[in-house]
């Protein structure tokens, strides 16, 4: 029976392998959480311990003081604007319909790229894709000299109409700016994804009497969940964690989005740098963002391989 | 492929039945609807260009101007790009050395991930995330976490000096030429694992009854990989770098968050310098003349790719 | 009428927090509310894009901190206010020094006030490890030199220096002008005379730049200057040297000068000011804000309030004519130095700090020390022809 | 007056003509099926129709109203297609009711005509689920009611049954048919698959790029092909075609087929021929399908004109219902085929009955048949 | 002794057991073609003979060697897969020789073996494409290529021919009938094409839900299918298969068919019966193949059972070569196949001849055949 002998030594064989596999993934999973197990436990230190200890040592009495100071106020002598709490608004007013608007007119694109195509489709999307790549500090100037006049727009419509439509609004300005350099991407994901999007659909619903907006909406929409994540998820990253636009477009103060009081708060020179606190700032201001990751993770890695990754 | 009516063959047939207005609008809605988005693009990515163009042209310095001054801040940057002390020359042989690293690695790191995580993996639904999520940080906290990590003074080094291993040695941040490379590796750590999620999507793809195949022919698990899988993976290769060099080109905060672009002027990449002359140093149109060499070089690259992408598909 | 003034600003650290406090307390008091913009980073860098992006689209602020030539730069564009009438007024041309009236005046228009004026050529001593190590206050660059080496042989850092272009730039001005005197100075980093850029005097300053940075720890790269001033404060260090800025530091560790540390002037520089001021750009606003523009331009150089802001910045008062009662030590002095040189005209613009030149050549010098500094340029020959060949490019 | 007109309608993409003139008409309550091979336009013909692609040039005529430039949910037509096409976020029931939802029938309406059609096609039970819980029947039943619901003018069907295996598709065929049986509709469909055309269709239209080849009725194009395209095409296994000279032979003209090793066999020339004489040493192609081949028993007996030819047996197929016996005539290998019962081995000479009523005869030059 | 030897094989995944003790035998030079519908577990069978399947329990023996344990490459075994799996990203050639180049056969020799093989299969002029520059047919081939280029003990072929049209699969079957006989090496191929098992399999298996329900010849299975399933599933049009009675009359087991509107149709008891004797009333389903019913002429003239029965004409579906009718009997649909030139309308009656001989009867309980 030598068949027993070979089929157990490639049993070990087998384990062997998984066991190598397992700590290979194992080694890297650490390295990938170090940084986050270091803002981690830093952010539960007192200074004390940070400036005496082990940066990957367990703090030895936590606290939660830094994440209350990053939250409700990061400065000392009592001068400061507060801490970040106030931003995480002003990101979320910005964030969510930016997503939302260019995620749509994304999959609006994407359906005419793909479903209804006119002679020069491809340069048109060449055209939009070309323009994910160009360096956005060089759009700054010019564009906030365009929102000059939007915003006399706004205060002319104010002055004949009472209302300006909140266009002198510089989360209105934000959502704007974001969504037209984010509209390449969205329409990049959509297209390859109604790409591979079976046209017989929208041939039955076209013969079934539907209208270019009803077959969008109830045939293309309801089965674009993959490819809705991805984009989603692609987009809120983005917009949550720009910081460019965000300090030249939002006017400050007030009305600035999470990542310019994050920078605030960790470029803030005081004495000490409380490395606690900024690392505290710093997993605030990610929450949001790694929270849709965890959590939306399975679907990110599906949705890529629903067409998004077809490039 | 798309319905378009036409009307010649009413016309020819001399039936009196023209289509109302409503029928034209809706012949019309698909251009109506992508219209909005491509005007927006055109006007903001393409108007901009031009604009940048325009001002790389003239004497901008710290303001817009309108006064034609040549080619000079041309001459200046071709002058720059062989002065090795020049910021333009470090900016350049950084992008070059970041780039082709961060690409490189990141691809090569990603692929492996993803094929350790493809040996039906139990933990996968964890595992995934943990690789996944650097990219959902922003450059301002992966900045300040590395920074941190790296300074020899504080992080790794004296964590290690710590544990008892004192002659550990690790100051690349320090070091005016090593520090580009501490940029790569906090950006390999941010992108890998998007690039993983890629080519995880990719594997999933694979026939299995190539494999099969494959493992009938006799190929072991690595020859397998290497001659049936990943040539297959090519158009992920291909997305996958259209990913990374948007992002290598664009890779201006990380830098300012890690290195602040020293040691001396060491750690700095093209986008620093555009950013750097156009709004610190009153260089505008040197600025806007660097930025136009910067989309030029990402044009080299990039129209070849679209042009074989959009013109291969049917 | 809107009583809100906007400010932006860079102010976000406790000892600067606490000195814009006062001005907005002052503000408060007369019904005004206070909106502030706060940019940090990279020394105003992200401010000032900010603040472009904001003028480009029209949002002016009432008032914008702003150093050196960016407010003539602003001014040049158009965009300024004009309290021409309130400084008039106000008698501003005759107590404020004229080397401050030249950013704060555009053609003929004050368009910014001077909140404060800090001087750079400062070095900053700890009190206990300069007895431990049995030295004394150094009078000339050599003397410095056998300080730092007392120091290093005694276990400490002798300089603490953050290796940030501007830190960097910032003690090489000072360097300057010990080793080629005030006038050197004033042609080679105000006038940007060639031969005096090109002179053996300025190799030799590169020379001694050297010699200092032998005496740095080696993790300086990258460091933020209050780190630094935070090691000479924690007896890490011996020396720093930095603008008076770095007094609020030691205020906020609670420490007093004299007897806990030291401020000297930088060895061979006594009798010269170095300065750089932070303005208060004040921006054209709608006629309905203009009414607070005013009376913030007049709170900020009220004699109160320079004072309490001045006590609290670490530096001294942007007019002459502030009485030093409440001043410590160095304020005092700093105010006593600043009298003399403004009347023997030995203050001078600090390059690195962008009062001695525009920005553009302000920052290729700031390059150029960076990248001698850290070896890009390896000799003072080399770094002698590179800040010519720099400041030529920019010009 | 035929129900539907086509007049020569093409359809180009860019330059390149996928449709080349194409005629035809269909009566009302026909079933015109198009065959031919995979890219020949079969397709781009149904969706000219549906209003689907445009057209670019000819005419297209429905109840004698052009209908060129009308919207395809303005045909009044219903259409099935290959992959089913059905929507997978909707119910079998949300699938059925959506074009009637989106013409605004009133849901009162809608429920009853589902009613009634889930009945006829025994989907009842199925109303709730969602495609992707359907087997490829079911999914099938449910297109096909989809479209039966609007209760249109005019069917098309594109490779309907395709997607199902052999037993499920010869199901479903026999159900196409007796619906067309019991509704009376119109109905285009396309398929590759010759026994559907042949047992469905009432005509057929054998397509080749873009050309039409032949529009008849079935037994017209499986007896009397055009030319050898058709010929070969139609009919599986296919047809055998065997090269051949025309002789005269006692004052008869004769085809002579030639071996290879030289010899050959004689027959008479095959009644199907029109009356022109053939020269003499005419070449031609002889065509004759494996049925019309068999062995002495199981030949013809109403048939005036068996031929008997004696070849050796090459490879016998016993494929359940009958069994092919391939053997080999002037050069060529001709299929046979006989009853599943037929004692024939490999290697075996054997008489062969040749039913030359069934044969055809067509010019190697033009490809026509004579 | 069998050359390959299946031995109380079970798999299961997980707690779900796919294959439920297989045994079965092949002798060599056999050609084993697995039959039986979507999930029933064919491919898990042969993906456990290729060992790419590990086992559960039981043995595989090839030339009586037990080769569980063994790595699929050390089995000589080579397999074609139903979507060919050709490596899209090298030529024709580098797929023919990536075996040998795993084993490390020189270039040489590799290029002399694809050679050969190209010759054979006639792609000698597709070796420098890539698989997506060719027609199904042609990769079909390829795959082929690549099997029989390695020269193995075994072929395992995994639907091979499913993803060809109609016509390219009759041909590229009688190629494949063609290699077995030329090179008469050993195969296991799975199908569920029930055409392509008839005609090439010396031995078919039919399997159901991880049971073997039936293991034969093609005569066997076709013509004495064990169980109702077997019937059933084998054969295109399917068996007739109706509800009947047994019943004495004038001595004789008979069987009685009553039509739903009362009345009924007697017929004798077929022959293929085993002996035992059916009690009077007891149900029973009777089978009779669609061929074995035709008109009068058609009938088989060597059978010594024929049944003349009137009945209904339903439908009537000329396909060609032959024409299928559709009548009624005991309430069940009945299919009969006519030649093509049968004259038959619907709705006349028609005398039908049941040829009694290739009559099989089952018990409706167990399914099995009596
Ligand atoms: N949008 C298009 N642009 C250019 N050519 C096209 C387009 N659509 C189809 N074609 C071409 O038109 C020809 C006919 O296509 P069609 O789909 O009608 O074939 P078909 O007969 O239906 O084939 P099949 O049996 O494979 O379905 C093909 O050669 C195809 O490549
Ligand atoms: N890896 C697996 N895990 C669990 N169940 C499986 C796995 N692979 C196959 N099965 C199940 O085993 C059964 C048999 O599958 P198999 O592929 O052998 O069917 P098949 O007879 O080849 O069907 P088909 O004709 O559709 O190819 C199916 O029900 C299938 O769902
Ligand atoms: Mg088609
Ligand atoms: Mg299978």
């Amino acid at each position: 029976m030598s068949n027993a002998a070979s089929s157990s030594s490639q049993g070990a064989y087998t384990t062997l392998n998984r066991i190598v596999i397992y700590g290979l993934l194992a080694i890297f999973a650490v390295v990938y959480l170090m940084p986050l197990f270091v803002m981690l436990v830093t952010s539960f230190k007192t200074m004390d311990e940070i400036q005496g200890g082990n940066m990957l040592a367990l703090p030895t009495n936590p606290t939660v003081a830094p994440w209350l100071k990053a939250w409700g106020g990061a400065c000392t002598d009592g001068v400061c604007n507060g801490g970040i709490a106030g931003y995480f608004w002003n990101s979320i007013k910005m964030v969510v319909p930016a997503v939302l608007i260019s995620t749509l007119l994304g999959a609006l694109n994407g359906y005419v790229l793909t479903k209804w195509r006119f002679p020069g489709h491809k340069l048109v999307f060449g055209m939009m894709l070309f323009a994910c790549f160009i360096p956005f500090q060089s759009v700054l100037l010019p564009m906030s000299t365009l929102l000059r006049y939007v915003n006399f727009g706004g205060q002319w419509l104010e002055a004949n109409l009472g209302w300006n439509f909140g266009l002198p609004s510089p989360t209105v300005h934000l959502v704007f700016v974001h969504v037209v350099y984010g509209l390449g991407f969205t329409t990049l994901f959509f297209r390859n994804y109604y790409e591979a999007f079976p046209n017989e659909l929208v041939r039955a619903a076209m013969v079934d009497g539907a209208s270019f907006f009803q077959i969008f909406r109830r045939i293309l929409l309801p089965n674009s969940l993959p490819i809705f994540v991805v984009t989603v998820i692609y987009q809120f990253t983005n917009i949550w964690n720009d910081f460019l636009f965000a300090s030249a477009f939002s006017g400050g103060g007030d009305n600035s989005p999470m990542t310019l009081a994050l920078n605030n708060v960790v470029n803030t020179t005081t004495g000490v740098i409380e490395y606690n606190v900024n690392m505290a700032a710093a997993m605030i201001a990610a929450i949001p963002t790694l929270f849709v990751y965890i959590v939306a993770g399975r679907y990110f890695v599906r949705g890529l391989m629903a067409g998004a990754v077809k490039g | 492929m798309a319905y378009v009516t036409t009307n010649t063959g009413l016309a020819a047939t001399g039936v009196p039945r023209r289509p109302g207005f409503r029928e034209k609008l809706q012949d019309a809605l698909p251009k109506i609807v992508l219209a909005p988005s491509f005007v927006l693009i055109l006007l903001f990515v393409y108007g901009f260009i031009l604009w940048t163009i325009y001002l790389s042209f003239s004497d901008a310095t710290s303001a817009i101007s309108n006064t034609f001054a040549g080619t000079r801040a041309y001459e200046k940057l071709w002058r720059w790009t062989f002065d090795p002390v020049q910021n333009w020359h470090t900016a350049i042989v950084n992008i070059g050395i970041f780039a082709v690293l961060y690409i490189a690695v990141c691809m090569a790191l990603g692929l492996f991930l993803a094929i350790l995580l493809d040996q039906k993996i139990r933990g996968e639904g964890v595992l995934r995330p943990i690789y996944l999520y650097p990219m959902a940080l922003s450059f301002i906290v992966t900045g300040v976490a590395w920074k941190w990590f790296l300074d020899p003074g504080l992080g790794l080094e004296q964590t290690l000096h710590h544990w008892g291993w004192t002659s550990f040695h690790f100051d690349w941040i320090k070091n005016k030429d090593r520090s580009i490379y501490t940029v790569v590796i906090a950006g390999v750590w941010q992108a890998s694992g998007f690039v993983m999620a890629m080519f995880l999507a990719g594997l999933r793809g694979i026939d299995s009854e190539m494999l099969k195949a494959a493992q009938i022919d006799g190929a072991n698990a690595f020859q397998q990989y290497r001659r049936i899988i990943i040539p297959q993976l090519r158009p992920i290769f291909l997305s996958a770098f259209i990913v990374l060099a948007h992002m290598a080109i664009k890779s201006y905060d990380l830098v300012v968050a890690l290195t602040g672009g020293g040691p001396g002027t060491s750690s700095w990449l093209p986008s620093n310098f555009m950013y750097e002359y156009t709004f610190q140093r009153a260089q505008m149109a040197v600025g806007s003349a660097s930025a136009v060499i910067m989309l030029m070089g990402i044009s080299a690259i990039i129209v070849p790719y679209l042009y074989s992408e959009l013109r291969e598909k049917k | 009428q809107t009583k809100e003034v906007q400010i932006l600003h860079w102010w976000t650290s406790g000892g600067e927090a606490a000195a814009l406090k006062v001005i907005k307390d002052a503000m408060v008091a007369q019904g005004y509310s206070w909106k502030e913009v706060p940019v940090a980073g990279g020394g105003g860098d992200a401010a000032m894009t900010a603040l472009k992006a904001m003028v480009a689209a029209g949002n002016n602020p009432t008032a914008s901190q702003m150093l050196g030539y960016t407010v003539l730069d602003f001014a040049k564009q158009g965009v300024m206010g004009d309290l021409t009438e309130t400084a008039k007024a106000e008698g501003w041309d005759k107590v404020v020094p004229a080397p401050l009236q030249k950013f704060a005046v555009y053609d003929g228009k004050w368009v910014a006030v001077p909140v404060n004026l800090h001087s750079v050529n400062w070095l900053w001593i700890n009190k206990a490890v300069l007895d431990k190590i049995g030295g004394t206050e150094p009078k000339t660059f050599d003397d410095l030199i056998v300080l730092l080496g007392k120091a290093k042989a005694a276990g400490v850092v002798p300089l603490a220096l953050g290796g940030q272009n501007w830190q960097e730039a910032t003690m090489f001005d000072s360097v300057v002008l010990s080793t080629g005197g005030p006038d050197f100075y004033k042609k080679a980093f105000n006038d940007l005379d060639d031969d005096a850029l090109k002179s053996d005097t300025m190799k030799k300053s590169f020379d001694n730049l050297a010699k200092l940075i032998t005496y740095v720890d080696p993790n300086f790269a990258g460091r933020d200057w209050n780190l630094a001033t935070a090691m000479v404060i924690k007896g890490d260090a011996l020396v720093q040297v930095m603008g008076d800025w770095a007094k609020g530091e030691f205020k906020a560790a609670g420490k007093t000068p004299g007897t806990d540390y030291l401020c000297v002037r930088f060895p061979g520089t006594d009798g010269s000011v170095v300065y750089n001021t932070d303005m208060f750009a004040m921006f054209a606003v709608p006629a309905d804000r203009q009414a607070a523009e005013v009376a913030l331009a007049k709170t900020v150089l009220s004699k109160e309030v320079q004072a309490g802001f001045n006590i609290n910045k670490g530096s001294v008062p942007s007019r002459t004519d502030v009485p030093d009662t409440n001043f410590d030590e160095c304020g005092k002095k700093g105010i006593a130095d600043l009298q003399k040189a403004s009347a023997g005209g030995t203050l001078f613009g600090s390059l690195a700090q962008g009062y001695g030149a525009p920005p553009a050549i302000a920052d290729a010098y700031k390059d150029v020390v960076t990248k001698f500094v850290h070896g890009q340029i390896k000799t003072s020959d080399e770094a002698v022809q590179e800040l010519v060949k720099a400041i030529d490019d920019a010009k | 007056m035929a129900f539907l007109e086509i007049n020569n309608l093409k359809k180009r993409y860019g330059a390149v003509e996928i449709l080349k003139g194409i005629n035809l008409d269909l009566e009302k309550g026909g079933f015109l099926v198009l065959v031919g091979p995979s890219g020949c336009g079969k397709s781009t013909l149904l969706n000219t129709i549906a209003g689907l692609e445009d057209i670019s040039e000819g005419e297209i005529r429905v109840e004698n109203n052009p209908i060129n430039g009308l919207h395809p949910s303005k045909r009044d037509i219903a259409m099935v297609f290959q992959s089913y096409a059905l929507y997978p976020n909707m119910t079998v029931g949300g699938n059925i009711a959506f074009g009637m939802e989106m013409r605004g029938v009133p849901k009162a309406e809608r429920d009853k005509a589902i009613d009634q059609v889930s009945k006829t096609l025994q989907i009842g039970h199925l109303l709730n689920r969602k495609p992707s819980q359907l087997s490829g029947g079911q999914r099938q039943r449910v297109a096909m009611g989809r479209a039966l619901v609007r209760d249109p003018k005019l069917f098309l069907f594109d490779e309907p049954l395709s997607n199902l295996d052999a037993k499920l598709r010869v199901d479903m065929r026999v159900e196409i048919k007796r619906l067309h049986a019991t509704t009376g509709k119109t109905i285009v469909y396309v398929t590759h698959d010759q026994i559907e055309a042949m047992t469905l269709a009432t005509k057929i239209a054998v397509l080749k790029d873009g050309e039409l080849q032949q529009v008849g009725t079935p037994a017209e194009i499986y007896n009397k092909p055009n030319n050898l395209f058709v010929a070969d095409f139609m009919g599986s296994p296919a047809m055998n075609l065997i090269q051949a000279k025309a002789a005269q032979e006692n004052g008869r003209t004769v085809l002579k087929i030639l071996a290879k090793s030289g010899g050959g066999i004689t027959l008479p020339m095959p009644a199907s021929i029109s009356t022109e004489p053939l020269a003499e040493g005419r070449e031609v192609i002889f065509g004759i399908r494996p049925e019309a081949i068999t062995d002495q028993d199981g030949a013809d007996r109403n048939s005036r004109a068996i031929e008997m030819v004696n070849a050796v047996v090459d490879v016998v197929e016993p494929a359940g219902a009958d069994t092919f016996v391939v053997t080999h005539l002037g050069g060529k290998e001709v299929t046979a085929r006989m009853r599943s019962d037929a004692v024939v081995q490999p290697g075996q000479e054997l008489p062969f009955a040749f039913n030359l009523d069934k044969a055809v005869v067509f010019d190697p030059g033009t490809g026509k048949r004579l």
